[in-house]
């Protein structure tokens, strides 16, 4: 063999890992820090690529809004600034949680570890039912974009007890592209959580059986990752959607 | 080395020449050895045959337009079943060949050996990646089967929104996971690059083919997100009635342009790097030297990427953007085309001093550097505002960017295959055939293409079914120059599927190339390295592999 | 806060660096999630004008940042996960300068 | 040894029907042709010069001709000359290619506008003579014709390449071209943006005639009423008038005049009143609400055809007084709100 070419320390895993050989150390990889690194790496370039995913969608937002901007108040009015604000707590709490969580891996804390995970689930499914109570009233009020969409109560709010001003018809059509947005851009979001909640349970699972609590946290780490990305792009989205223009009068 | 024979292919004497014993081709038995491995280069395997397969597919509708294209009237097939020819012959060649060519093939199976890693750091999302390929494959072939797809490979909407009834939700659903594929690719790449070099492989050791990969990756990894959401909304508007991009909603069509090519410029320099990557090994190779230039090379493919992300508008010139925009934006565009010729002529003098010989991969360099000039600079032209004007949406874009992707990564591409193979398989390709098929094409490629640009000075119209009959003469050369290169990229098929079985034992080093690649055995073993190298020189380091091979005999297995 | 520093090392063999991030900071990170949801609403229903729109940006800015920093690590990351999440929101930031150039520029007329 | 009939009927068709260049038939065409030229000149350099490097060196340096390489690092000088000598011709080209750009879009002030009216899969042409034509087009030649255009449904793009123009016409939205043709003769139309099924069917010919010629064309075939009378009609039965009455009191803003100047709008901002901005007016009034008037006027979107939108911008283009207004408003007032003050006919 080459000698030039070979290192002299060359370790075979081993007989030189004396310190931990996990099993989910993968063989390819020289050492777990490497390994672990790489991860992290990795996790954090597919989090660049939903970057760029909701980016388009913010581009559009910021487009339109400033294009129809009186359409875009209107509607805006429209979201319970209630349900949005209390969905941001929550999103923010399981957040929370889920950082806790990869404390508790980190700390080998298999019970707590569980139990935050779980907490994290429950936050997001409450998030979700949040949203299904929103869109069933956009739903009830014909807010969809699409054939049954309707202005009416963008063009004449007092016919529906709304303090608002009115908006000519022109503009008042300009609310479906609102709405076009706000359900693309939830409606990711929401996808983006219903997957996250599918990992959750496989985690938990696999938590559950100690898989996580002997030194091996890069999973939970990596997934916590995931779920703070999804909470910063609801971060955005509260504001952009629901805060536009709250003061009454203009 | 003595250095006197005339040719540097060193096979071992083919008497006591043997295969290794153990590698990563019979490691392993069984169809599901295969379709569940973790290992790049039988991954690279699986890409290759797919990928292959979709050539052929996109070439069988390029036989059609130009079948149909011989004559000006209408009569091979009706106007719909030519908009869904070029629109899958489009969306097959680009979403399906030419973005995993080199990259998922030769990238896969290259990268990690190039520098001394055992495999990419995440083999089962390799592994994904193929499978979503083949799934968006797969919807792709869905979308054909059952009545086709005709938005051109572009979506331009309100068209693709409202216009047509056809499949296009299912097409761009399959776009949409095989760009999954590709993001993944590149991401597997971007960790490997930084993370898993053997000791010793500094960035600038490493060969420019693993540096043009980086530089695509990067633009895999940032741009296609960008398709991803366009197409998403588009499957949306055209579903639900969402209203986006609908002008009648109050939406703008050019929104979708923009996100559309936001992706769609940067992918272009997706094809054609790793294509410069292979240029760059195989000129060094067969001219025995150092590539000139070596970080001039290295940067302007991170320069490309980079660059890359500030061009986009210029696909959207006459389309009604701003006119001030259009300025910034010609501008940055001359500003991209240097870094490739930067490249061109530090290929070219490479070449000076050399020890040149000419084999296959050698003379489909040599053809990728002709072509790929000629089309870069035609799309100087279509980069200049005020020419722009007059050649958008003719023939002479189709020409350009066949000559770039067809003249340019897909020499490459083919290029790379041959300069591989035997590291690949163990065995080397017939040598004369081979050179015959890469003439072929070569002449083949030209009468297709060349007559294209004076057809698009001329005026003629892309995505045109029937066209006016003065312009029948040029169309008649390119339909025969298209059956020409299609038996030129018949050939290779043929002879290398024979060369693996019957092919002459390679022998781990038949270049005596310098790359990590080449001094381990051919075909690798599954592990690819029984120890991590230590890297002490630097890539095309022949006097360092002179000296090595003065030493020793190199086997390992 | 040393007590949790992984004393065994055993998450990372070969380097130390690995930080682990306590409770208490998650929990100071929390709180201050929330207040500022807290402020951005109040401040909605506040008129001021062109800054109504900035403060809302801004606000979510400093919250995406302080997740990205403490919940997500990247405080205790390498240079290189800093670089990476820079390019991300850099290449975002052309996607959107860059076709807004030609969306303000419409305006200006003449052609 | 003769020559097949085939291959001989070939060569005389080569040399007959594809010349190399489309005719120069517009004050544009020789300056594309000119950058054109200066491209293919720069590209054959090029071709030539990467081509001789790439085939001198490979003879120069065979293998069996230097069989030992020299190992060379390479050369900052060098790299610095083709860096700057192609990146300075970029520059040229694009400098050359700008002001081409802005030659080609900038209409001059003096030219006669027609209207094209892009749909699946023809062309609509509406001079403001009243003459319409499909999928053809006359024109004077000498002086210079501006089309103003707009697609009914999806992008299109007009395409007259032996005139070196093209521009795509966009759904909702003007978009402008304009030429002047030099020579008299028929030419190409195409539309060159993917449209759809027949999208290569959406062609026709321009005719370029001598301004004599195009004289007694305009009379011959206008189907009696212009454009600006057919808006006028519009004008009436959809009420326009009787918000823009041009009385005093009226609800909406005087319309005589209006196009060319500059509007005060309510939110500060100034703009041009130009075709776009007429358009626009009519279907997104509440957009742009002119200063010191409320945002009352209905939309009309949906209501009027795209040729009624340009029937409309025809007539108030030339309403320089509301002389006509007032006559109709009269005619077709009764069951119209009458205008509360007799009022004052402005200039
Ligand atoms: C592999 C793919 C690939 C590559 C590499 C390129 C490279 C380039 N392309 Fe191309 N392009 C496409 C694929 C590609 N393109 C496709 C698919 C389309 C059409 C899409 C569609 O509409 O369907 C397109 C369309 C397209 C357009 C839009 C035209 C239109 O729609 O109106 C433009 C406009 O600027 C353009 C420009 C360029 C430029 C400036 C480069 C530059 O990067 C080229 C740089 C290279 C060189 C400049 C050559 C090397 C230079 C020398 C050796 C120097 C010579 C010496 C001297 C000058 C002394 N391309
Ligand atoms: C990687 C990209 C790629 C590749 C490799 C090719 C390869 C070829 N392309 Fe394609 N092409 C595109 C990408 C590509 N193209 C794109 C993106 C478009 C635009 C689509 C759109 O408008 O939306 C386009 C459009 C396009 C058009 C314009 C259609 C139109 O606008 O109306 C034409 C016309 O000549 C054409 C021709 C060809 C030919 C002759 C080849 C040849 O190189 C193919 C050669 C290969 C074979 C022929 C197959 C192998 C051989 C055999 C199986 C043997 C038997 C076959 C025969 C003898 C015919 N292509
Ligand atoms: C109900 C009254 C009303 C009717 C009916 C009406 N308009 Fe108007 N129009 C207005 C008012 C008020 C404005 C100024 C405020 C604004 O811009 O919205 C205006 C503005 C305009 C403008 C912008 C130019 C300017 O000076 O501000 C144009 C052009 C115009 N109208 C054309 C039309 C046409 C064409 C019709 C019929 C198809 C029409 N209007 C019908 C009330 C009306
Ligand atoms: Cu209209 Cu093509
Ligand atoms: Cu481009």
């Amino acid at each position: 063999m080459d000698n030039a070419l070979v290192a002299s320390h060359a370790h075979t895993h081993e007989e030189e890992h004396e310190h931990v050989a996990l099993p989910q150390h993968c063989h390819h990889f020289e050492t777990e820090q490497q390994q672990r690194e790489a991860g992290t790496f990795g996790m954090w370039l597919f989090l660049l690529t939903e970057i760029m995913f909701f980016g388009g969608l913010f581009f559009a937002y910021l487009l339109y809004r400033n294009w129809y901007h009186d359409a875009f108040v209107a509607a805006s009015n429209q979201l319970s600034i209630k349900l949005g604000a209390i969905n941001t707590a929550v999103l923010i709490g399981s957040g929370y949680f889920m950082a806790l969580g990869v404390w508790a891996a980190e700390v080998r804390k298999k019970g707590l570890l569980v139990l935050f995970l779980v907490i994290t689930t429950v936050l997001g499914f409450v998030f979700l039912g949040i949203k299904y109570v929103e869109y069933h009233e956009k739903w009830e009020k014909h807010h969809i974009p699409g054939e049954h969409f309707d202005v009416s109560e963008f063009v004449n709010p007092q016919a529906y007890g709304l303090k608002e001003t009115p908006l000519a018809p022109d503009m008042a059509q300009k609310t479906q592209v609102f709405f076009s947005l706000y359900f693309a851009m939830t409606g990711m979001h929401a996808l983006h959580m219903i997957i996250g909640i599918g990992l959750l349970f496989w985690l938990i699972w696999r938590a559950n059986r100690g898989e996580f609590s002997s030194g091996y946290v890069a999973p939970i780490e990596n997934f916590g990752l995931y779920w703070h990305f999804v909470d910063i792009v609801w971060i955005f989205l509260f504001p952009l959607l629901y805060l536009i223009n709250r003061h009454p009068g203009s | 080395m003595s250095g006197t024979t005339s040719t540097i292919v060193n096979l071992p004497d083919q008497r006591t020449a043997t295969m290794p014993k153990r590698d990563y081709l019979n490691n392993e038995h069984g169809l599901l050895s295969w379709l569940f491995t973790g290992d790049h280069k039988r991954i690279a395997i699986l890409y290759l045959i797919s990928i292959t397969f979709f050539f052929f597919l996109g070439g069988i509708f390029a036989g059609l337009i130009r079948l149909e294209l011989l004559t000006p009237q209408p009569d091979l097939v009706a106007s719909d079943t030519y908009n869904k020819l070029f629109s899958l012959h489009g969306i097959i060649m680009i979403f399906l060949f030419l973005v995993p060519s080199v990259p998922a093939t030769l990238g896969n199976f290259l990268i990690p050996i190039m520098i001394g890693a055992k495999d990419l750091a995440f083999p089962k999302i390799n592994l994904l990646s193929w499978y979503l390929f083949m799934t968006g494959g797969v919807l792709t072939l869905t979308a054909l089967v059952t009545g086709g797809v005709d938005t051109g490979w572009t979506f331009t909407t309100p068209l693709s929104t409202h216009y047509l009834n056809t499949n296009v939700v299912t097409a761009a659903t399959g776009i949409f996971i095989a760009g999954f594929a590709s993001i993944f690719t590149g991401l597997n790449f971007i960790v490997t690059i930084h993370r898993m070099r053997a000791p010793g492989m500094t960035w600038f050791r490493m060969p420019l083919f693993v540096w043009a990969n980086y530089a695509a990756s990067i633009l895999m990894v940032l741009g296609t997100p960008v398709l991803a959401i366009s197409l998403v909304l588009v499957a949306l508007e055209r579903t639900l009635g969402l209203g986006v991009f609908d002008p009648t909603k109050g939406g703008d069509p050019l929104l979708f342009q923009h996100l559309f090519w936001f992706y769609s410029h940067p992918a272009v320099y997706i094809m054609i790097l790793p294509g410069m990557g292979v240029i760059s090994e195989v000129i060094s190779t067969f001219s025995r030297k150092r590539i000139f230039g070596y970080t001039a090379v290295a940067f302007s493919s991170v320069a490309i990427a980079l660059f890359g992300f500030f061009v986009w508008e210029h696909h959207m010139f006459i389309m009604g953007v701003s006119n001030y925009s259009a300025l910034v934006f010609s501008l940055l565009t001359m500003l991209v085309a240097v870094p490739s010729a930067i490249k061109i002529f530090n290929w070219a003098f490479t070449l000076q001093k050399g020890s040149i010989t000419f084999e296959t991969p050698m003379l489909y360099a040599f053809a990728f550097i002709g072509l790929f000039t000629i089309g870069g600079m035609t799309g100087v032209f279509l980069g200049a505002l005020g020419m722009d004007i007059h050649l958008t949406e003719t023939y002479f874009i189709v020409a350009h960017f066949h000559y770039v992707m067809v003249g340019g990564m897909l020499m490459a591409f083919l290029g790379g295959i041959h300069f591989w193979w035997p590291k690949m398989f163990g065995r080397m390709y017939p040598e004369s055939l081979s050179k015959l098929s890469a003439v072929t094409s070569f002449i083949g490629f030209n009468l297709t293409f060349m007559p294209q640009f004076v057809l698009g000075y001329l005026g003629m119209p892309r995505r045109y079914h029937a066209y006016p009959p003065e312009f029948q003469v040029l169309n008649v050369l390119s339909t025969a120059g298209a059956t020409v290169l299609g038996v030129g990229f018949l050939l290779p098929v043929l002879y290398l599927g024979w060369s693996l079985k019957y092919g002459a034992i390679a022998g781990n080093n038949p270049w005596q190339a310098t790359g990590l690649e080449w001094q381990i055995q051919s075909p690798p073993l599954t592990e690819n390295f029984t120890e991590i190298p230590i890297v002490t020189q630097d890539a095309y380091d022949y006097e360092w592999l002179a000296n090595k091979t003065e030493h020793e005999v190199t086997t390992v297995g | 806060m040393s007590e949790y520093h992984d004393a065994a090392n055993v998450t990372n063999p070969e380097h130390a660096e690995h930080h682990i991030v306590t409770p208490m900071t998650y929990t100071i990170i929390f709180a201050t999630l929330l207040t500022l949801t807290a402020v951005t609403v109040g401040a909605a229903f506040v008129d001021l004008g062109i800054m109504n729109p900035v403060i809302a940006l801004a606000i979510a800015s400093v919250k995406g940042v302080v997740v990205i920093l403490f919940f997500m690590h990247v405080m205790y990351q390498s240079k290189l996960i800093k670089m990476t999440v820079g390019a991300g929101f850099f290449t975002f930031l052309v996607l959107l300068t860059m076709t807004l150039s030609d969306y303000i520029s419409r305006a200006w007329g003449l052609w | 040894m003769h020559i097949s009939p085939v291959l001989w009927q070939f060569l005389v068709k080569w040399l007959h029907a594809s010349a190399l260049f489309p005719s120069e038939a517009s004050t544009i065409a020789p300056y594309t042709d000119a950058l054109y030229f200066f491209l293919l000149l720069i590209t054959l350099i090029g071709v030539v010069l990467v081509g001789a490097l790439v085939f001198g060196f490979s003879i120069r340096y065979r293998a069996a001709r230097n069989p030992v390489a020299t190992q060379v690092e390479g050369s900052t000088l060098l790299e610095a000359t083709w860096t700057i000598i192609p990146l300075a011709l970029f520059l040229v080209t694009f400098v050359w290619g700008a002001l081409l750009y802005f030659r080609i879009y900038t209409p001059p002030t003096n030219s006669m506008n027609i209207y094209i009216v892009g749909k699946q899969w023809m062309w609509k042409a509406e001079h403001p003579g009243g003459q319409h034509e499909i999928n053809a087009l006359h024109v004077p030649i000498g002086r210079p014709v501006q089309l103003t255009m707009i697609s009914q449904d999806v992008f299109h793009s007009f395409s007259i390449p032996d005139f070196r123009v093209k521009r795509e016409v966009i759904p909702g939205r003007y978009s402008t071209v304009w030429f002047e043709a030099t020579d008299a003769g028929t030419y190409h139309i195409f539309c060159t943006q993917y449209c759809g099924t027949a999208h290569s069917a959406m062609i026709g010919d321009i005719v370029a005639m001598s301004p004599e010629d195009y004289e007694s064309w305009t009379k011959q075939s206008t189907s009696g009423m212009s454009l600006a009378q057919n808006g006028e009609r519009l004008f009436a039965s959809m009420g326009c008038n009787s918000c823009h009455s041009g009385n005093a009191a009226a609800r909406g803003p005087n319309l005589a005049g209006v196009y060319g100047s500059k509007l005060q709008l309510a939110n500060g901002s100034q703009v041009l009143v130009n075709d776009a901005y007429l358009r626009d007016a009519i279907l997104n009034p509440s957009q742009h609400v002119t200063a010191g008037y409320a945002p009352i006027m209905p939309t009309y979107q949906g209501q009027v055809s795209e040729d009624g939108l340009i029937d409309l911008v025809e007539y108030i283009k030339t309403l320089d007084n509301n002389y006509r207004v007032q006559q109709t408003l009269t005619t077709s007032q009764s069951d119209k709100v009458a205008p509360t003050t007799p009022g004052m006919v402005k200039p």
